[in-house]
């Protein structure tokens, strides 16, 4: 059974290495990341009908590192048998997806190799058993997302955005760091196992655990970091399903999940993260509504839902404990990546991913119009599809952490989350009714074509320095990447292959909820609060209908102008990274500065107090036989005196 | 304090008396014959210490070749007849010198008037350090530094004979006046 | 008998004065009257040393023989020296400074100095 | 007389006397013959060098003595009680020379030699009008070898001032015959620093004679100063009942000493003086003032012999008096301590700045001269073997780099411009690589073995001092001196530029082409045999290690 | 035997070919090649077969000519052999550097591995020191002489001087250092010392030994603020003396700390450590900085290089078995790391003429994917990336330093964990900004901050500045004529560069992945060194 998860690890590895050797070849390129990926999703498969439940399955070997002990294992339960099918099936949709959606892309090889080591991080980190593993995963996702993101490297936005993404999350990755180094201390090791059986300790645990809250608020986009998530739009869309979806952006649930038993212990960490997750979720949910983008309208849809799964980690109590967050990771794997393939094939079709410009694009599409009015259900949480057994699990999972001694921090989660529910049924509710009423009922638009719109603002909001940590991305500038995409390369009809992908998302979104039957308590509905919930969603969707006078206007444009303005452009996060990135450039100009007149000042000036010496020398050395007495002569009544004095 | 002691007392005052004059006078042919008076006088103190054979030979070499040698270097050098006032250094350095002199003396008694303070040498009776035991000494013992130092003159005049021969490739070159820098 | 802590303090005193005659005077024949002093004032140490009883082969009567005979050999190369500087420069004065250039060279060599060592010389600032 | 004499041990100083007489013997038959002088002198310094070859291998505390005074002749000076005494003396020998002392006289001697053969007379003659130079100069030459080989052996203070002054007024002269007007200039400032260092260190033997009652620089001389009751002169002879201390003065033969310290003092006094009167030679600062004026006034190879053969006298003589001091176990004298980290500083400094390659080795003899002296503070075995070691260490890659410089002033005449040197890696390897290696061996990097070895050598009596302030100074220093070399060795390697390398090539042709072919290869000789030697004991530093013992 | 012949071999190969007058002739490749090939393979046999050499060589100073291998040196001696073959390899597929024959440029090369190896493998303290000095002036000669040929002759010069002088300061220091130890402890020999593990030298002793050897080796690490010399020497060194230096004469600074101050003094390293670990921490925080903005690549590389063994000396001073691993994993880490992107950056720097960041010019993923891919590698482990070979020593060191040996100031060592682990993110960003500007070929913004010093950039690079942010067709057009006629084409790795390249981009993943190759090779070494337990079996 253990070479099993091995291979589930090593494949996409090997299939990526394949892949860049094999770039040139795109036939075969796409034949090694597809069939790699669907034996992945095959072993995964196995590896979840019959887990091996063990959490000692060698790697690499254990390291001679001193005392310090690091096994490098790898394990095999129920949860990272859940997961890891979740993430192949993804995968393997999305490197199906992407054989169409890059079909005339120069450089689809490296993209779909880069996929594959992106998959390969994300089943190390499910699959590891080691700190170590995990943190090696973790920046395996980071650095590919850097080079998914930054695909289309000719546009300055997507280099931006791909900068931004890795820079702030590997700034948030200190924590994550330090708090992986703390709890490796404590433990002495770095095995899972030997880290959450461990006791004492406490500032150790503290800062482990605060830190791995840092890092996943990072990687996952929780407030402060948050704002790298919607420029991670200038990603062609299957890297931007990838990283939202199953992966990378989830991953932080994961490690949270494995970590659970500590944070259960430790109520300071989890009130940090209930607080952060609550203000993500319920934040995102309100820009995500404000969005004039539909790609960036999911990455904020992303960051509220990736925040419920945290609110869940940190409002549920110990007896339930991590399976309604993962039964939320996994159906929100599912419906998010329906939802970005879905929308990326809309962008094919409608050469745009404005909302502006899709308004009605949708009607009659038949199989897309489906799946995206499905992943929009589940997302907004209507029965019966997986979202909604989900997210019920969660709130009433945090409910009964709230009555059962979770306190404040558990009702903070259960406001929010209810918040957050009726703000993502009126953001679905805002998005189908643009993409669905056809375009002939909707009022005329006063923007004219999205180039042009989106044109006119771009040129201010990119001006940064070279040097700049941050950088300004235009909020709509992700529409650009598909604009051009679409210009340079025509529409194109979807192959079989890429619908069948998304037909499987669309099944499992609806079937999915069958597969968390497998973790225990992953599924907890309670009847109350899903009928509120429910009641909620239907309140929500009739507002929303009759505000947008069915569809006609954009319900979006009741909010007033200058408000929506800088929602779009997230309430101007991006400046405050910008002027981060401005302080960290003023102190590195400073170092420089001082490096140069300070630090090697000191040589400098040890060269001219030696030239200058010697010209003073030279000076007194010309020859004069007088002064050459008088120098001798004086010498010696020096040390002679010196040297009687100092005799024994 | 004996009839000895009273003797060099004289001798040695005229001695330290006259050399200071010869390294203060403005008058160079008088420093050389000042130089004279000291010498001799200090051959005066020689003997009254009891080493004859030091005295003479110090009138002899000293007095009679080396002074003599003297004025015959100023001579040649056309050293002005009469007071002079260039030939001192600059007052400063003079000071210095002084100081230095000074600090030599002190230095020099501090630690020597200790080290013979109440040694007293019987001379009356025959110093055992006499003529013949120098003769004895110069040619049994120290044999081999006196031959070397012959060898020593044989080059100094050697030496002295060729750089005094020495012909200068440069000097029908104008010659610089003195204290001129030329570069 | 003798003290001999006269002749001691003669020998201070006269190595004091020559110290002073060196440094005082420029004239380089007046300067060797200050060395002869000095090499006096050991030349008499030597002897009031030697003249203790028990001094092994007469040897502060020897060494002052030998010292004055050094003193001759040496007179006579000076004043050889002194000489050739008179010859020379027309003077033998040692507070000058002596013009060091030689006789025209084949080529006389007018190129200015190189920078004197460059090294370290501090990063050319981009 | 009871004094003994060994011929077979007095080769070493007896050759180059014999080279000397020969020399003017020659001259008186065949006047006309240039190169006679410089070849019986030639010989004459490598029989010296075959001489002291019996002395290396000694061991231990053995030594090679002559004239020594048997302890009969030692009572018959004295009488009474001191006779007694003396019965007890060991023998002392004016000649006494052992492991230490054979390697330094091997050194000035091999060193004289290659000076000489870089001072090979050509046939066109400098000085057309000065017939009687090469005789003269061949015989100032070996006189200064005699004094220098002398002086390493003597043990007394006699042979020792005579050996010294030997080995000076020689170098005055041969500076003076370079014959240039600032030849002259830097023979008067030598001339007047060495007479007053010779009157500070009579008065230095006259203070060391006071305090010690001998005439000999022996350990036992230095001990019978500041024991109570000794071998010596002042020494307290038991006091026998009923007499008294004052009665003991006179002829009773065993003196009174008021206070051993005051005895201490005065041979403290005497030993600084004595350090003083050598240091000029060594050019120590703050007597180092002569050193540029008088390198750059004399010609190469005298200069050369300068920083070498004098160097050596110097050491050698410092060391006998140092030798004798160590039994004492006086520790560190601070005095050396201060001298050294001024030579040093000064000397690096000042070489910093010189383009005139003759001028540069001045300096950097003065700053080695600190090196070389540094491990004395340790007046110990350790230190002195220390310090003769860095002395042949920086005598050989001296004499390799002025042998270049003598080979390339015979070529070019702007051969003392540190620009004559650019690119001479391209034009001639083979000189540029000993060039190379004698720079390097000086400022203590590798592949010059020697010279890195001598830095350890010579830092470790300081640091077994605990003397850590003049390490930091030497570490310092050990980096101003690389900067010195380097920047000479810099353009050493760089590729010619084309322009002036063309320029400057036909010169050099025809200027080679008039010199005669034989005074360079006597040169060449001269260059390779220091280049050897300087590759070989780089390749195994311990050769000249264990020289000393 | 082996040994011997392996340390002869480079040593005569240098002589043969500083000796011989010709020019680039078949013979001089050939001797070039020959012996750093059998160097290598000679290497490979002593450290597999552990073999040791002792014989008298200066007697009268106790000096013997003992060199062996153990854990601690065995990678280092493996790295300094290949790294020299690739040099070599490298060198002989392209033009030699202008200045000088190329027998001398190859000579000086395996000079400088003779001294590496002989530094590497001495097991006697003045041994060590003397092989430490060997390397100066062959590295000297390659700065001085056969440097960048694009910048005057005065920098040249003083980037050539300063190399010297700051290491001749600190290895006379730490000669200094050595014999005070070797005094007091009456041996020079390295295992003994380590045996000796300071006893018998005072506490205070042994922390002014401690501190006088951290001076000298810091200076050559180089640590913190005695750093200044790397930058300019790394920018004018020729590429071949680049990757020398950095992959292989770094090393011997930190390598000395461990076989000097580690096992020899520990209490005075134990003392001192708060103060190495500020200046590592401070090194990782002020090489991250200054990297953000430097502008030229090879100045920039060379300041990444003052962080990454900022990580080192943090490992070191940490004082445990785990720091100890951490500092030589890191240090063969950073050795293979730097190699490849100096050979990169060198490859780069010959054909564009300069290192100027702020030149516009074409990204290397489209001009020449092969540079460009290896490149990319190197960032990603320069940054740390895990998986890569320099994450296991970074990530090890801070946990060291967060757990540190007993005597270790706890707290300050937590604080600079943290601070190191923000060094890490100034790495991603550093590195994320070359590749940006060098892979992706961004059209710099600083170039459009300061279009008076971007003189290299001329006309096109000004008309590209201000296509550069406009977004659309048009001016995506002018940038990409501007970059075209600016930056010149690439031509991509070839041959046998690329082979030296993609070996050590090989390596730099294989080693990443498999770090135990490494860890435990030193690993039973590390902890008998620490607890001073010898080192030799």
């Amino acid at each position: 059974m253990s070479w099993i998860v091995r291979m589930i690890v090593v494949l996409p590895a090997l299939a990526a290495l394949a892949g860049l050797l094999a770039r040139r070849q795109r036939l075969l390129a796409a034949g090694i990341a597809i069939g790699m990926s669907a034996y992945v999703a095959v072993l995964a498969f196995i590896q979840w009908v019959a887990p091996a439940r063990t959490a000692d399955i060698e790697s690499i070997g254990r390291l001679s590192t001193g005392a310090l002990q690091v096994p490098l294992h790898l394990l095999s339960d129920r949860l990272s048998g859940l997961v890891a099918l979740a993430v192949a099936v993804v995968v393997l949709a999305i490197q199906v997806f992407t054989a169409w959606y890059l079909r005339d892309d120069p450089r689809y090889g490296q993209f779909a190799a880069t996929v594959s080591l992106f998959a390969t991080g994300m089943l190390l980190l499910v699959q590891a058993s080691d700190l170590v593993l995990i943190l090696v995963g973790w920046e395996i996702m980071g650095w590919c997302s850097w080079l998914l993101i930054g695909h289309d490297s000719q546009r300055p936005e997507a280099r931006r955005a791909a900068y931004k993404a890795f820079i702030v999350t590997r700034v948030a990755d200190i924590g994550m760091v330090v708090g992986l180094v703390a709890l490796a201390v404590r433990a002495g090791s770095t095995d899972l196992i030997t880290v959450l059986t461990a006791s004492g300790h406490d500032t150790a645990l503290t800062v482990g655990l605060v830190g791995v809250i840092i890092g996943v608020a990072g990687k996952s986009g929780l407030i402060p970091f948050h704002d790298w998530l919607p420029d991670a739009m200038e990603g062609p869309t299957p890297a931007s399903a990838l990283i939202h979806a199953a992966t990378m952006v989830a991953a932080g649930s994961y490690v949270i999940a494995r970590l659970f038993s500590l944070y259960a212990s430790h109520d300071g960490a989890r009130t940090l993260l209930a607080v952060l997750a609550s203000a993500t979720m319920v934040y995102a949910a309100l820009l995500a509504f404000a969005q004039t983008d539909l790609k960036r309208m999911l990455a904020y849809s992303t960051l509220s839902q990736i925040a419920i799964m945290l609110a869940a980690l940190a409002a549920a109590p110990p007896d339930i404990g991590f399976a309604p967050a993962i039964g939320h990771l996994v159906a929100h794997a599912f419906f998010k990546a329906l939802l970005f393939l879905g929308a990326g094939w809309l962008s094919v079709l409608a050469g745009a991913t404005a909302l502006a410009a899709l308004r009605g694009r949708l009607h009659g599409t038949g199989a897309l119009r489906w799946s995206i009015g499905l992943g929009l259900a589940a997302l907004a949480g209507v029965p019966p599809l997986i979202g909604f057994f989900t997210k019920d699990s969660v709130i009433e999972t945090s409910i009964e952490g709230a009555t059962g001694g979770g306190g404040a921090r558990a009702w903070l989660v259960v406001v929010a989350l209810f918040v957050t529910v009726v703000l993502t049924a009126t953001y679905c509710a805002r998005a189908w009714l643009l993409l669905d009423t056809p375009l002939a009922a909707a009022e005329p638009q006063s923007g004219g074509s999205p180039n042009a719109a989106t044109g006119s603002d771009v040129p201010e909001a990119v001006v940064v320095a070279e040097e700049d940590l941050a950088v300004v991305t235009a909020a709509d500038s992700a529409d650009d990447a598909e604009v051009e995409r679409v210009h340079a390369h025509g529409h194109a009809p979807i192959t079989l292959s890429a619908a069948l992908a998304v037909a499987t998302l669309a099944a499992l979104t609806v079937f999915g909820t069958l597969l968390l039957f497998s973790l225990t308590g992953a599924l907890k509905p309670g009847i109350v609060s899903a009928l509120l919930s429910l009641l909620l969603v239907v309140g929500a969707a009739y507002a929303v209908w009759t505000l947008s006078d069915r569809g006609r206007h954009d319900v979006a444009d009741r909010v007033p102008s200058h408000v929506r303005d800088r929602a779009v452009r997230g309430f101007g996060a991006d400046t405050a990274y910008v002027g981060v990135g401005r302080a960290v450039t003023a102190v590195a100009r400073l170092v420089v500065a001082l490096d140069r007149d300070v630090v090697d000042a000191y040589p400098r000036a040890t060269v001219v107090a030696a030239r200058g010496l010697g010209r003073v020398g030279e000076r007194s050395h010309r020859g004069v036989p007088s002064l050459s007495l008088l120098a001798l002569l004086a010498g010696v009544v020096v040390i002679a005196v010196l040297g009687v004095t100092a005799w024994r | 304090m004996t009839t000895r002691d009273i003797v060099f007392a004289a001798v040695g005052a005229i001695t330290a008396l006259s050399a200071l004059l010869s390294v203060t006078t403005k008058h160079v042919v008088h420093s050389a014959l000042w130089l004279l008076v000291s010498l001799g006088s200090l051959a005066g103190c020689y003997l009254v210490l009891g080493q004859e054979l030091v005295g003479l030979v110090q009138l002899l070499v000293y007095v009679g070749a080396i002074v003599v040698l003297v004025l015959f270097a100023l001579m040649l050098t056309r050293a002005p007849i009469g007071p002079h006032a260039e030939i001192d250094t600059p007052a400063w350095q003079r000071v210095v010198g002084a100081l230095l002199g000074a600090a030599t003396t002190v230095l020099l008694a501090a630690l020597l008037l200790p080290l013979f303070s109440g040694v007293t040498v019987e001379l009356d009776g025959g110093a055992p350090g006499g003529t013949p035991a120098i003769a004895q000494a110069v040619f049994g013992t120290w044999v081999w530094p006196f031959e070397l130092l012959s060898v020593l003159l044989l080059v100094a005049l050697i030496g002295a004979f060729a750089v005094s021969r020495l012909v200068l490739r440069s000097e029908d070159e104008t010659v610089t006046a003195r204290g001129e820098v030329r570069r | 008998m003798i003290h001999l802590q006269l002749p001691a303090a003669l020998a201070a005193l006269l190595a004091g004065i020559g110290v002073y005659g060196v440094l005082a005077r420029r004239n380089a024949v007046l300067v060797l009257i200050g060395v002869e002093l000095i090499l006096n004032a050991a030349n008499l140490l030597l002897v009031t040393a030697g003249s203790r009883t028990g001094a092994p082969f007469a040897a502060g009567p020897v060494l002052t023989l030998f010292v004055i005979t050094i003193a001759a050999a040496e007179i006579c190369v000076a004043l050889a020296v002194v000489l050739v500087l008179f010859r020379t420069t027309g003077a033998i004065d040692l507070t000058a400074v002596p013009d060091l250039t030689d006789e025209p060279e084949p080529e006389p060599d007018p190129q200015p100095d190189p920078e004197p060592e460059p090294d370290l010389r501090g990063e050319v600032r981009s | 007389m009871s004094v003994s004499v060994d011929v077979a041990v007095l080769w070493p100083a007896l050759v180059p006397i014999a080279g000397l007489v020969l020399v003017l013997v020659a001259d008186l038959v065949v006047p006309r013959l240039r190169r006679v002088p410089y070849a019986i002198a030639g010989v004459a310094s490598i029989a010296t060098v075959v001489a002291t070859i019996p002395g290396l291998g000694l061991g231990g505390g053995s030594a090679r003595s002559t004239f020594c005074i048997s302890a009969a002749a030692g009572a018959s000076g004295a009488s009474g009680a001191a006779g007694a005494v003396a019965a007890d003396l060991p023998q002392t020998c004016l000649w006494q020379a052992d492991a230490l002392t054979s390697t330094l006289q091997l050194a000035a001697a091999l060193a004289a030699a290659v000076c000489i053969a870089l001072a090979w007379p050509g046939a066109s003659r400098r000085r057309p009008a000065d017939a009687t130079s090469e005789p003269v100069e061949a015989v100032l030459l070996l006189a200064a070898l005699t004094g220098t080989v002398v002086v390493a052996a003597s043990r007394d203070v006699g042979t020792w001032l005579v050996a010294l002054e030997l080995a000076t007024l020689p170098v005055i002269a041969l500076v003076a015959l370079s014959g240039r007007r600032s030849a002259v200039a830097g023979a008067t400032q030598l001339l007047v620093t060495s007479l007053v260092s010779f009157a500070l260190l009579v008065l230095g033997v006259a203070l060391w004679f006071a305090a010690t009652g001998s005439p000999f620089l022996t350990p036992d001389a230095a001990l019978s100063s500041g024991r109570a009751q000794g071998v010596g002169w002042f020494s307290y002879a038991p006091l026998g009942p009923g007499e008294t201390a004052t009665t003991m003065s006179g002829a009773a033969g065993a003196t009174v000493v008021a206070w051993p310290s005051v005895s201490a003092g005065v041979l403290s006094l005497g030993v600084v003086l004595l350090l003083a009167g050598v240091g000029f030679k060594l050019s120590l600062v703050p007597f180092h003032a002569w050193t540029p004026t008088a390198y750059s006034g004399a010609s190469t190879p005298i200069a050369a012999f300068l920083a070498t053969v004098s160097k050596v006298a110097a050491l050698a003589a410092l060391l006998v008096v140092l030798r004798a001091v160590a039994a004492l176990g006086t520790p560190a004298l601070i005095t050396i301590g201060v001298l050294a980290a001024l030579s040093m500083t000064l000397g690096n400094l000042m070489a910093l700045r010189q383009d005139d390659v003759v001028r540069l080795l001045a300096w950097s003899t003065v700053a080695q001269a600190g090196w070389v002296v540094m491990p004395l503070v340790s007046v110990s075995a350790l230190g002195i073997g220390a310090s003769a070691t860095y002395l042949l260490a920086y005598v050989i890659g001296t004499l390799v780099a002025f042998a270049v410089v003598a080979v390339t002033l015979r070529e070019r005449p702007d051969g003392r411009d540190l620009t004559a040197y650019d690119g001479l890696w391209h034009r001639k390897p083979w000189r540029a690589g000993a060039l190379v290696l004698a720079l390097t061996s000086l400022a203590g990097l590798p592949p010059g073995i020697i010279g890195l070895v001598g830095k350890v050598v010579a830092l470790r009596p300081v640091i077994a001092e605990g003397w850590v302030w003049l390490a930091v100074v030497a570490a310092v220093n050990a980096v101003i001196g690389v900067a010195v070399y380097l920047r000479w060795l810099r353009g050493v390697i760089t590729a010619p530029e084309p322009t002036s390398a063309d320029e400057a090539l036909p010169v050099t042709a025809t200027t080679a082409a008039t010199l005669a072919t034989e005074q360079r290869r006597v040169a060449l000789a001269g260059l390779v045999v220091a280049a050897a030697v300087l590759v070989v004991v780089s390749v195994q530093p311990d050769l000249l290690l264990r020289l000393l013992g | 035997m082996a040994l011997t012949l392996m340390l002869l071999l480079p040593l005569l190969g240098a002589v043969a070919l500083i000796a011989i007058p010709g020019d680039e002739s078949r013979v001089e490749r050939g001797i070039a090649l020959g012996t750093t090939v059998l160097t290598a393979l000679l290497a490979v046999v002593v450290v597999t077969g552990r073999h040791e050499i002792d014989a008298p060589w200066i007697r009268s100073l106790g000096i013997r000519w003992h060199f062996g291998v153990d854990g601690i040196s065995a990678a280092l001696v493996i790295l300094t052999a290949l790294l020299t073959v690739a040099v070599v390899v490298h060198t002989l597929a392209g033009r030699f550097p202008a200045g000088g024959s190329g027998s001398t440029f190859l000579g000086c090369i395996l000079l400088v591995e003779t001294g590496a190896l002989a530094t590497f493998l001495a097991r006697d303290a003045i041994l060590f020191f003397i092989a430490f000095e060997v390397v100066l002036v062959p590295m000297w000669v390659l700065i001085r002489s056969f440097g960048d040929d694009h910048v005057p002759d005065e920098r040249r010069s003083d980037a050539a001087g300063r190399f010297v002088l700051f290491t001749v300061l600190g290895s006379t220091l730490m000669l200094v250092g050595i014999l005070f130890l070797v005094h007091h402890q009456g041996t020079s020999d390295l295992t003994e010392l380590a045996r000796l593990h300071g006893d018998g030298i005072s506490r205070s002793l042994e922390t002014a030994i401690a501190g006088m050897l951290l001076l000298g080796l810091g200076i050559k690490v180089p640590l913190w603020p005695v750093h200044t010399w790397l930058p300019p020497a790394h920018t004018v060194a020729p590429t071949a003396g680049s990757v020398l230096l950095a992959a292989v004469l770094l090393k011997m600074g930190t390598y000395g700390i461990v076989r000097l101050v580690v096992a020899t003094v520990p209490n005075g390293l134990a003392a001192l450590s708060p103060v190495l670990a500020i200046l590592g921490v401070v090194g990782i925080l002020w090489g991250g900085l200054a990297c953000l903005v430097e502008r030229d690549l090879k100045r920039l590389i060379a300041y990444s290089s003052v962080a990454h063994m900022g990580f080192v000396v943090l490992a070191l001073a940490s004082g445990s078995d785990t720091g100890l691993q951490a500092a030589l994993l890191g240090n063969i880490a950073h050795g293979v790391v730097a190699a490849l992107l100096f050979f990169v950056v060198g490859d780069l720097k010959e054909q564009w003429g300069s290192a100027d960041l702020s030149t516009v010019r074409a990204g290397l993923r489209d001009t020449s994917p092969r540079l460009g891919v290896v490149l990319l590698v190197g960032l990603a482990a320069a940054l740390g990336l895990p998986g890569l070979v320099s994450f296991w020593g970074e990530f090890l060191a801070l946990y060291a330093a967060w757990s540190p040996a007993p005597d270790r100031p706890v707290a300050l060592l937590r604080v600079c964990v943290v601070l190191g682990a923000v060094g890490l993110a100034l790495a991603a960003a550093y590195s994320l900004r070359v590749a940006r500007l060098v892979w992706s070929g961004e059209a710099s913004g600083a170039a459009a901050e300061v279009p008076a010093s971007s003189t290299a950039a001329g006309e096109a690079g000004r008309a590209s500045t201000t296509g550069a942010p406009t977004v659309g067709a048009p001016a995506e057009g002018v940038a990409a004529e501007g970059v075209a006629s600016a930056g010149g084409a690439v031509v991509d790795a070839r041959g046998a560069r690329w082979a030296v390249v993609l070996t050590l981009a090989v390596a730099v993943v294989v080693l990443g992945v498999l770090p135990q190759l490494l860890l435990g090779v030193s690993g039973p070494d590390a902890v008998r060194l620490i607890t001073g337990a010898g080192v030799l079996p």
